[in-house]
């Protein structure tokens, strides 16, 4: 790739130190880095320049960046990404949005059959290195075709890695780990989480490595194993439960969903003895059933209660609110799965 | 259907009311999106009255209709009531799909309108599959599919139409050209913009028509459509037209278009056109407030009945997911289920 | 639908009793059958007609119905599976052939974003009463690109049922329980099993319940769980093991993925309490992953042993003889799990 | 590269050679397929050596090329070795893709030569990129995508024309339209059967040339590939010819077509006019014959190479999957990971 030559990084959005932010800025802060970082890193997607993007993760940088490396594309996810994969193989790094994983479905045969098959098909003669970012997620009525988290599917597929971030901090470190990595990787963002607040370190060198899941909060009678926005929940979930029945519980954010960090979560089982998988999703053939299958192999002897799941009602989303939030993992779902699990359910 | 010519006062009267209904019941939903009663994506057809209700007035009664998620206005056209249109915005139990499908999946298959679909471009081979199916049973109907001009460049377009030429199937893809899709200009998105000329493409024929003259937009729509039903030749349409909100009611519409442009677009309005029309062919002011009026009483009726009608009942969210007897094949797959299984799916929620 | 009339069944193919024939010929004698019974019945897909079937199941077929109910298709997967949705929509019961499980990615979006959202999305108002023909599977060299099973991936889809027979006698008899159903149903083939021959029922009244599976042998040491292909090799394992080693295996073949029969796997491993998933695709967050989540929940207290699982391994499958054979679920591999699991291995 | 007319007689003899090569290996290659050292899918090409040796001369060498799985001609024509084709489709270590892509998936980067594709259409937007990317870096280089007649009715197709188009990208879709896909006709597959026709519905250049005759092929190539590099206009290119042997080996190719058609066609024999050519240009009868005995070396030799290779080693199963350093990522997933990931993945085998 001499022709696409990295330049000097004369980073800007450099101040070290940590500053607070929405996940939203900082996934931008992210490409910002990067983008001045090497000048082969370029956005393209549906609305991501002059529309500032759908969820306005991009907004700004056609401005900082100009139309050739923020590149706004017609309605054509199958051409647009596998034109990613093409830029890819010639070795620059292709930033991909796709509005919302459902969309991803248009596009499926590009990931799965050609980003993913690259470095082995050919022998290790090429590579892939491109990001895909998407979010999945429920809420808000969007109603059946555009709720859904495939999170497992892509995680479930060798050659392809897949990282989910639950926070700002991560959201900045995951996609910048991800566009810096030589291989596809597959970045699912969250659409309630876009909103969400936290510190974010400034440096433009840290990145949060891909395959280490967070103890993102240390308790000892019961794990909770939980990714997206799933992770928020629980984080929800453990602090009331805390304060008002004095349970202690642990939540492991895996951040990366392939490679799977195992053995953090087997750690923290060993530890509690008990396990709730939650996830945005579908729960039966979803990733709480990889977790499942991982922890009651690894752990089998330190389990004292089957591992529990949670997961979106089996339906695809119906659009009533009601429905919707009779459907949905909720915090208070979460919580009596929990009760169950120490038998403590009313 | 009666050609526009000849068409007597009260048909171009009915018209003109059916469009107050649509831009009346958008304006409406707008506030009640506001309010917070309505949810979820929103899209809004002001500006496209005379598309929507010129090709929807040239469908036959058996004529099918399929269309993307900007459908309110192509519901109402096609007869279903402002009441179940507006409580199943307010995603409720009397919604034309019970609440299930809210804005983006309205559907009422007693009328042929088989949806109100939300991911672009996965209407047309839906559509295209429905004229396969006429073709089967030897019926003359045919099967109108809207599609948006960003809808264009996806992939099940090409596919959607080249099975539906070469297989001869009646279905005519309206083209609702509105000039953007999303933020995006026809001329950034399509290497052909002027869209019509893509069905040479397909050895199929291409019609390009002023979206705001409705009666332009109905006698076009009338032989195309014939042309289906009679000589099982699929068309393209493509109807010019504007919109004037925004994308969703999420969308200020403001970052990618000029006021300026929209407030030229608004001087070509084709309900003020057709108003002048109504005029010129000697029907009474009175006569023209008086549909306006019924069409503002209609959707104030809609609200009120949205409002009084029930929530869907929560123990069955599954409901309508399988087919009746889905149960039974269900049953053994409790032991062990994780939550939305276990008390969803098998709680009596199948729908039976 | 009263326009499509169903004829009176004179159904020729019709003597009762068995007779012996492979699993392609069983596949197109549901079809011959359920065509003839419903007129409403037709096939579409690449090459189904003058070619005979890429795989030679519709043989025949064109000549004995004609071009009409036996439609060629140019190679538009997403276009003709789209149009199979719409004229399920309006009551007929197409059975559209996609060529290999690998294609259908093209046509994802149809089958997940459409087809498993009509009856929830429309509140019941309208159904999807179609079927999807299709094989999975590896073997022969067909390399990364045409060797994968995503079978998990439609089984995890709320709206779609799933099944995935192993035999000839369930070919025919789940072929023509889906072509029956009212709602879409993903049948997965399979390329080594086609020639695979068997005894079946000639009754074309005869159908093979969805959701039920099959004690396809019985054993009291341990239990092995599979699906299409893997029901193949774990019964010839575990003929083998019991002729060498007398260990008594028992095999489970699911039959059907969505529903899952999870009654019949846990009453086995009750029996046996050591159980072995196995799967022709790639186990990590595979169907396998399900059968270990459910079973170390239905059946925490018999299991003596956590739950084991062999897929495919984890890599696009390579061209290579060599490096094919060493990445799949072979024969040895199963019975050195079965081995591992009794504490059996040398 | 020298326009046609006033090719000197050794570039023409050179061409001759490289079309009988083809030929020659590809019959070795079926016979060698019959002798089970060739497994999977293998797709011959002869017949087509005209159209492939034509389009391919015309590319620079800092050109790119990208083609589906009927590939081996291209890749030889492009100046893989023998050697390394018959390698790979033995599966051994030696071949280009070091035994892990086959017949359908060739690929030499250092000739520009990046794949080798099976799924239908699926190359098509990933040339796109590559020709995106090309503009990017500001290089006057072009890209040649090459598809069958029958993935053009592949929603693939339409959304990479139209990228290519509305981006103005450096790149030649070259249909290759041997009359079928499989067992389905041109006529049946396509509604507009003048394939290159389609080319407008994008606004740009569509032609058609008899892919049998080198020096056409050759002409309109170069003309169409200098526009893409000095203009940034993309093109389609429907060159037509016709495939002898069945879709594959497993084919026999009669069931859809009848031996007098393919008697007819051979009797256009691409190989059989370039001879007429070259003794009309004054090549001597045994400079010819010295050039096919020069082929069929070239083919023994390849044989004998890949008969000699080593098969790869099964304890680097996974090598290329993932780039070096994934190692480090991927090993927390150890603890209770089913069989494939433990022993395969985990074994040293992720080509570090
Ligand atoms: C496959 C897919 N990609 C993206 C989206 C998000 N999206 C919804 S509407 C829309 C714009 C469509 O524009 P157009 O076809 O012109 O229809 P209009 O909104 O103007 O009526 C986009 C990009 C989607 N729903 N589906
Ligand atoms: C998406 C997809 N569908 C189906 C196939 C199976 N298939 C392989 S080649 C082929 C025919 C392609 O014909 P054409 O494009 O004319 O190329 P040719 O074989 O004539 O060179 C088909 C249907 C595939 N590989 N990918
Ligand atoms: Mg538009
Ligand atoms: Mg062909």
């Amino acid at each position: 790739m001499s022709a696409v030559k990295a330049v000097e990084p004369e980073v800007v959005a450099a101040r070290s130190g940590v500053e607070t932010m929405t996940y939203r800025e900082a996934l931008r802060l992210a490409m910002r880095q990067e983008m001045q970082r090497d000048e082969r890193v370029f956005v393209m997607g549906e609305e991501v320049g002059v529309f500032d993007g759908s969820y306005k993760v991009t907004a700004g940088l056609l401005d900082e960046f100009g139309p050739d490396r923020v590149r706004d594309t017609p309605i054509s996810e199958e051409g647009f990404l596998g034109a990613g994969v093409g830029a890819a193989m010639l070795g620059e790094r292709p930033v991909v949005e796709i509005m919302t994983l459902n969309f991803l479905l248009v596009a499926m045969d590009q990931v799965i059959n050609h980003a993913a098959k690259i470095g082995a098909m050919f022998g290790g003669e090429v590579r892939c290195p491109m990001v895909i970012r998407t979010p999945n997620g429920a809420g808000n009525q969007l109603t059946a075709q555009h709720s859904q988290s495939f999170d497992g599917w892509f995680a479930g597929t060798p050659g392809l890695k897949v990282v989910a971030p639950a926070n700002p901090n991560d959201a900045k470190g995951l996609l910048k780990a991800a566009i810096r990595d030589d291989d596809p990787v597959l970045v699912i963002e969250n659409l309630p989480i876009y909103k969400e607040k936290g510190e974010v370190e400034l440096d433009p060198e840290l990145t949060t490595p891909i395959g280490l899941a967070a103890v993102a909060r240390e308790g000892s009678d019961l794990t909770v194993v939980a990714h997206s926005f799933a992770t928020v929940r629980a984080l929800r979930v453990a602090e009331k439960l805390a304060a008002e029945r004095g349970v202690s519980v642990e939540v492991i954010d895996l951040r990366s969903l392939r490679p799977l960090d195992v053995e953090t979560v087997a750690a923290s089982v060993a530890k509690t003895n008990r396990v709730l998988c939650v996830e945005e999703g579908w729960a039966t053939y979803g990733v709480s059933a990889e977790l499942a299958a991982r922890i009651q192999s690894a752990c089998f002897d330190d389990l004292d209660a089957p591992v529990e799941r949670v997961g979106m009602a089996e339906v695809p989303l119906p659009y009533a609110k009601e429905l919707e939030l009779a459907a949905m993992p909720t915090e208070d779902r979460i919580e009596a799965a929990i009760l169950r699990q120490l038998e403590l359910a009313a | 259907m009666a050609a526009t010519a000849t068409a007597p006062p009260a048909t171009t009267l009915k018209r003109f009311e059916t469009m107050s209904l649509i831009r009346l019941f958008e304006e409406e939903a707008e506030r009640q999106y506001k309010a917070a009663r309505i949810g979820g994506y929103c899209h809004l057809s002001s500006g496209q009255e005379a598309a929507t209700v010129g090709t929807v007035e040239a469908l036959a009664a058996e004529d099918l209709l399929v269309t993307g998620y900007r459908c309110h206005g192509f519901a109402l056209a096609r007869g279903v009531t402002p009441e179940a249109v507006m409580a199943e915005l307010f995603g409720r139990r009397d919604g034309c799909a019970h609440g299930r499908g809210g804005s983006m999946h309205l559907l009422d298959a007693s009328r042929g309108f088989y949806g109100g679909w939300g991911i672009v471009g996965g209407q047309l081979p839906i559509a295209t599959g429905m004229a396969l199916s006429l073709v089967r049973r030897g019926a003359s109907q045919a099967v109108l599919c809207e599609l948006g001009d960003g809808a264009i460049n996806m992939g099940a377009w090409h596919e959607s139409l080249n099975l539906a030429a070469v297989w001869h199937l009646p279905v005519v893809f309206l083209v609702i050209n509105n000039q953007y899709g999303m933020g995006t200009s026809v001329e950034r998105a399509s290497a052909e913009p002027d869209l019509y000329k893509r069905a040479t493409a397909y050895r199929i024929r291409g019609e390009q028509v002023d979206g705001d003259d409705l009666e332009a937009v109905l006698a076009i729509s009338q032989e195309l459509l014939a042309e289906a039903r009679e000589e099982r030749r699929p068309a393209v349409l493509e109807a010019l037209t504007y919109r004037y909100r925004g994308h969703s009611v999420a969308d200020a519409g403001l970052a990618y278009r000029t006021k300026e442009e929209i407030a030229e677009r608004r001087k070509r309005d084709p309900l003020e056109r057709a108003r002048r029309v109504l005029r010129e062919g000697g029907v009474a002011k009175k006569e023209i407030e008086a549909a306006e009026a019924s069409a503002a009483a209609a959707v104030a009726r809609a609200t009120e009945f949205a409002t009084a009608s029930p929530a869907p009942e929560v123990d069955r969210l599954a409901a309508g997911m399988y087919a009746p007897g889905s149960g039974e094949q269900f049953a053994r797959m409790e032991p062990g289920s994780p939550f939305g299984e276990r008390e969803l799916v098998f709680a009596g929620g199948l729908g039976e």
